[in-house]
């Protein structure tokens, strides 16, 4: 167990294995992406209240719950980093930032978008866009934190205290903000909320979010590696990947 | 001579007491500093009935959010003396490199930060409350959510402090790290404030805050403690 | 026992007494519900306090508005399907009030159980459902579409 | 299929701006993600290259 | 083998994509002074702040008594002092104040001996000022009156001559050499040569 763990924290062994993965993965996020999109856009059946505006759906729920466990997955990263001194974890957790941040404005605009045949505006202070908001300052806070900094060991320590710190607040938070909306809009109609979706609707939503997911790890590793080449730059194993390129 | 030290004392209480007093009293002979976060308070206060409008009806219902708001922003801002001058005098490492635990060291900063800011500001606050024409029923509200409110921002304020201490153009940088992790206080606190205003009960809003300040009070030192060791550690 | 090592227990329990404190605040804060919306089930049951303003949702009942003609005083009774809850209000209704309507009362229980408004929301689209009501509606057995039909 | 012509598609009952704006965003935000990384990589190469051209006149002035 | 006093193993540390210094070795003992040597910007403080556990940012390790200092840092820093960049002073303060918190901070009280030893490092006559007040190398002194008044087995000394004058140099080689007598040891930073001063090693950086 413990032998894995460490071969999973050197760069090197990480580097070599990703990039076996890596293809293939990136085939499987482009297939279900793509099968995705076109069954959401062209053969999934409209909503009977919402009509053809619920087709954003299929961008607006992957891409919340990608912004939501990427912060996650960036926090507990940056704990590992942080107490077992595992540099890869802080590597991944520095790649997380970015991309969650990007997924988290994704998600804002397609519930903005979503916002304006629903609701008739653009924007709401609904309970799940105002949180989606605060996540995206949060993450602000993080991108801007590892910028500010030059060192770079530093500035993944900075972050990843800074990220555990919003981890334990989000629950806080969205309680708060759910627990606000409610008092000042008790007849908000949430985006999202339907009792029971039929298969046709779940089903490619389900793929979507699948296809996202395998996305979000693509990048992920793209970025992860990336890192390795740049702080490892030293070593003479990375020496020789960088010659030969 | 001898240079072995097995006479040592290891008291919390005494190291609490140390640290909290020399910042007292260092923030006592500045007394500028003291005052300038209650000027900016004020200041603040006054700019809604001159930007939107002076009616009482308006500022009635606006006092609750204005008057937190306000104190909010001047606790960050009063944030700066909390760790910035003791980094740049070099008695912040020492204070890292003493025998005796940084928690609580820590914990005695940012209660003398209360004192010197979230403290005064409660304490000023039904001059301001009566100026926005809060209803005299949410006073009590207003005082006991800024009495437990405001530490919460001490703390969590502390932690962005931590992180930022020794960057250039700290500031800015600290007000986006933790401007966000202020929403549920200030939630609470202008909610229950707002309740208390139409004779709503707000023990349930106070309890919340208690909690928030009991979760802040023992959690929020060990990140500050890592966020001062990653920032000086470079 | 070292000085040193009684220190970091001191502190650990610190933290764990704090961690205590923050729960039971909590667990209370939420027993207490800080919204202070009660159903009419509720209400009938004895849940909400008496002489403090609380917040009561339902449907207006069909044919159960009476105005009296030298005031502004005006009764009516809302229910959550399941319970009845009179209302007694004084004062100018909004607009979109509406039998069959769905509508939020501010206001005082009194000794008699029924409900002394002092405010009256009403909500701006019938399609639109509070989501208390909603919530209070679907445990007193009655699903969307029910309401959505009358 | 739920379309019965592509005009309808593009259409979308009305809905057809908001839609084509959500996907188009989801486009760019997907493009971005694999571009930035790309764009990264060749700087940081540029980077390296100079760094080894200073490395080795350093050596061989010494 | 007896554990070394203080110990560095192979010490390596980068910053800004800059080396500063790769497989570092340092020993030190009881009754030495090591006086490290570099240019500008070649790590010396970076070394002082691994040394003194301040800064964790390098690989390799150091040994306080056979030690690792992670694991033993309480024991470190009971018996080690760190005279810092900045003078480690609050301005707003006096020299007493100052002194009273270091004691405090460091569990001791202070004897009767403090005027005596303010006198002594030349501050006569100006232990109950504000240190805003006081001139830079003024500063300095009242911190240096702390390794007289808290002995430590270890001093570590990041450039303790800057904006001192000549007599107190003097002061400051004596101090040391006092240090050495007792059998405690210094590590410090200069380009000053310590000629009166027994027992410097020197080491140099980069």
């Amino acid at each position: 167990m413990w032998t894995w763990f460490h071969r999973l924290g050197s760069p090197r062994w990480f580097y070599n294995i990703s990039g076996r993965w890596l293809p293939w993965l990136s085939v499987a996020a482009a297939i279900l992406i793509i099968t995705g999109t076109v069954w959401a856009l062209a053969f999934a059946p409209q909503d009977y209240q919402q009509g053809n505006s619920f087709r954003i759906i299929y961008i607006h729920v992957p891409s919340a719950l990608l912004a939501q466990s990427c912060y996650m997955i960036m926090a507990v990263a940056g704990a590992i980093g942080l107490i077992w001194k595992m540099k890869l974890a802080d590597m991944a957790a520095k790649s997380c930032a970015s991309i969650g941040a990007s997924f988290t404005l994704l998600a804002l605009v397609t519930g903005a978008v979503w916002g304006k045949p629903t609701w008739g505006t653009w924007w709401v202070w609904d309970a799940r866009l105002t949180s989606m908001l605060i996540l995206f300052f949060l993450y602000l806070g993080i991108v801007a934190l590892h910028s500010a900094i030059s060192d770079r060991d530093q500035a993944a320590k900075a972050t990843a205290v800074l990220a555990l710190v919003g981890l334990v607040n989000i629950p806080i938070i969205k309680y708060s903000v759910e627990w606000w909306n409610t008092l000042h809009q008790p007849a908000t109609f949430t985006l999202t909320e339907k009792p029971a979706m039929p298969a046709e609707m779940w089903v490619p939503l389900l793929i979507m979010v699948l296809g996202f997911y395998c996305f979000f790890t693509v990048v992920l590793i793209m970025r992860t590696r990336f890192e390795i080449l740049v702080r490892e730059w030293r070593t003479s194993w990375v020496k020789e990947i960088l010659a030969k390129s | 001579m001898e240079l072995s030290n097995n006479n040592t004392q290891f008291s919390l209480y005494g190291i609490f007491k140390t640290v909290l007093v020399r910042d007292l009293v260092v923030a006592f002979r500045h007394p500028s500093d003291l005052v300038n976060p209650l000027i900016f308070f004020m200041i603040v206060v006054t700019l809604f009935p001159l930007a939107v409008s002076p009616e009482k009806q308006f500022l009635a219902q606006a006092a609750p959010g204005v008057l937190w708001v306000a104190a909010l922003l001047a606790t960050l801002l009063s944030l700066d003396m909390l760790f910035q001058s003791d980094f740049q005098d070099g008695t912040l490492e020492q204070l890292l490199l003493s025998p005796q635990p940084l928690y609580i060291g820590i914990l005695a900063k940012v209660m003398g930060h209360w004192l010197l800011s979230g403290l005064p500001l409660t304490l000023l606050s039904p001059l301001l409350a009566f100026m926005m024409f809060l209803p005299s029923e949410a006073l009590p509200a207003l005082m006991i959510t800024l009495l437990l409110g405001t530490p919460v921002l001490s703390f969590i304020g502390a932690v962005g402090s931590a992180l930022t201490v020794g960057l250039r153009k700290s500031g800015l940088l600290l007000s986006l790290l933790v401007l966000p992790l202020y929403i549920p206080v200030l939630i609470f606190s202008a909610g229950a404030v707002q309740a208390a205003t139409i004779g709503l009960p707000i023990i349930g809003h106070v309890a919340l805050l208690g909690a928030m300040l009991a979760l802040a009070l023992v959690l929020a030192p060990l990140a500050i403690s890592a966020g001062l060791r990653i920032s000086l550690g470079s | 026992m070292h000085p040193i090592r009684k220190q970091r227990l001191k502190i650990v329990l610190f933290i764990l007494a704090g961690f205590g404190l923050a729960v039971g605040l909590a667990l209370f804060a939420l027993q207490e519900n800080i919204n202070l919306f009660y159903s009419p089930t509720q209400i009938v049951k004895g849940e909400a306090p008496q002489n403090t303003l609380i917040r009561a949702g339902g449907m207006v009942v069909e044919g159960s508005v009476k105005r009296d003609p030298q005031s502004l005083k005006v009764s009516f009774q809302i229910t959550d399907y399941a319970e009845t809850v009179d209302v007694e209000f004084d004062g100018i209704l909004p607009d979109l009030f509406r039998e069959g309507q769905g509508i939020v009362a501010q206001g005082r229980i009194s000794g008699s159980g029924d409900l002394k408004a002092v405010e009256v929301l009403a909500k701006h689209d019938e399609n639109y459902m509070p989501p208390e009501v909603t919530d209070a509606l679907e445990q007193a057995g009655y699903g969307k579409d029910h309401y959505s039909k009358e | 299929m739920s379309f019965s012509s592509f005009s309808d598609f593009i259409h979308m009952g009305g809905h057809g701006l908001y839609v084509w704006i959500s996907y188009a965003t989801a486009f760019a935000v997907i493009v971005f993600n694999i571009l930035m990384p790309m764009r990264l990589r060749k700087q940081f190469m540029v980077e390296q290259a100079r760094q080894q051209r200073r490395e080795e006149q350093n050596a061989s002035h010494t | 083998m007896a554990d070394h006093l203080l110990q560095a193993v192979k010490l390596f540390c980068e910053r800004e994509r800059r080396v500063l210094f790769r497989d570092l070795d340092i020993t030190l003992d009881a009754g030495e002074v090591v006086q490290i040597e570099g240019a500008n910007g070649s790590g010396k403080t970076t070394l002082l702040r691994v040394l003194t556990g301040i800064s964790d940012a390098y690989d390799g390790e150091v040994l306080w008594q056979g030690q690792s200092i992670k694991k033993a840092r309480i024991e470190y820093q009971l018996n080690m002092h760190y005279l810092g960049h900045a003078a480690g002073i609050k301005s707003a303060l006096t020299a007493e104040e100052n002194l009273r918190w270091y004691a405090a901070l460091a569990g001791r009280k202070l004897d009767d001996r403090l005027w005596e030893v303010l006198a002594e490092v030349g501050l006569k006559g100006y232990e109950d000022v504000p240190c805003y007040t006081l001139s830079a190398g003024q500063q300095r002194r009242v911190n240096l009156a702390r390794l007289y008044l808290l002995p430590a087995k270890l001093w570590v000394l990041d450039e303790p001559f800057t904006a001192i004058d000549k007599s107190g140099v003097a002061a400051i080689e004596q101090l040391m050499s006092q240090q050495v007598k007792n059998g405690g040891s210094v590590i410090v930073t200069t380009h000053q040569d310590l000629s009166s001063v027994a027992n410097v090693r020197k080491v140099s950086l980069g």
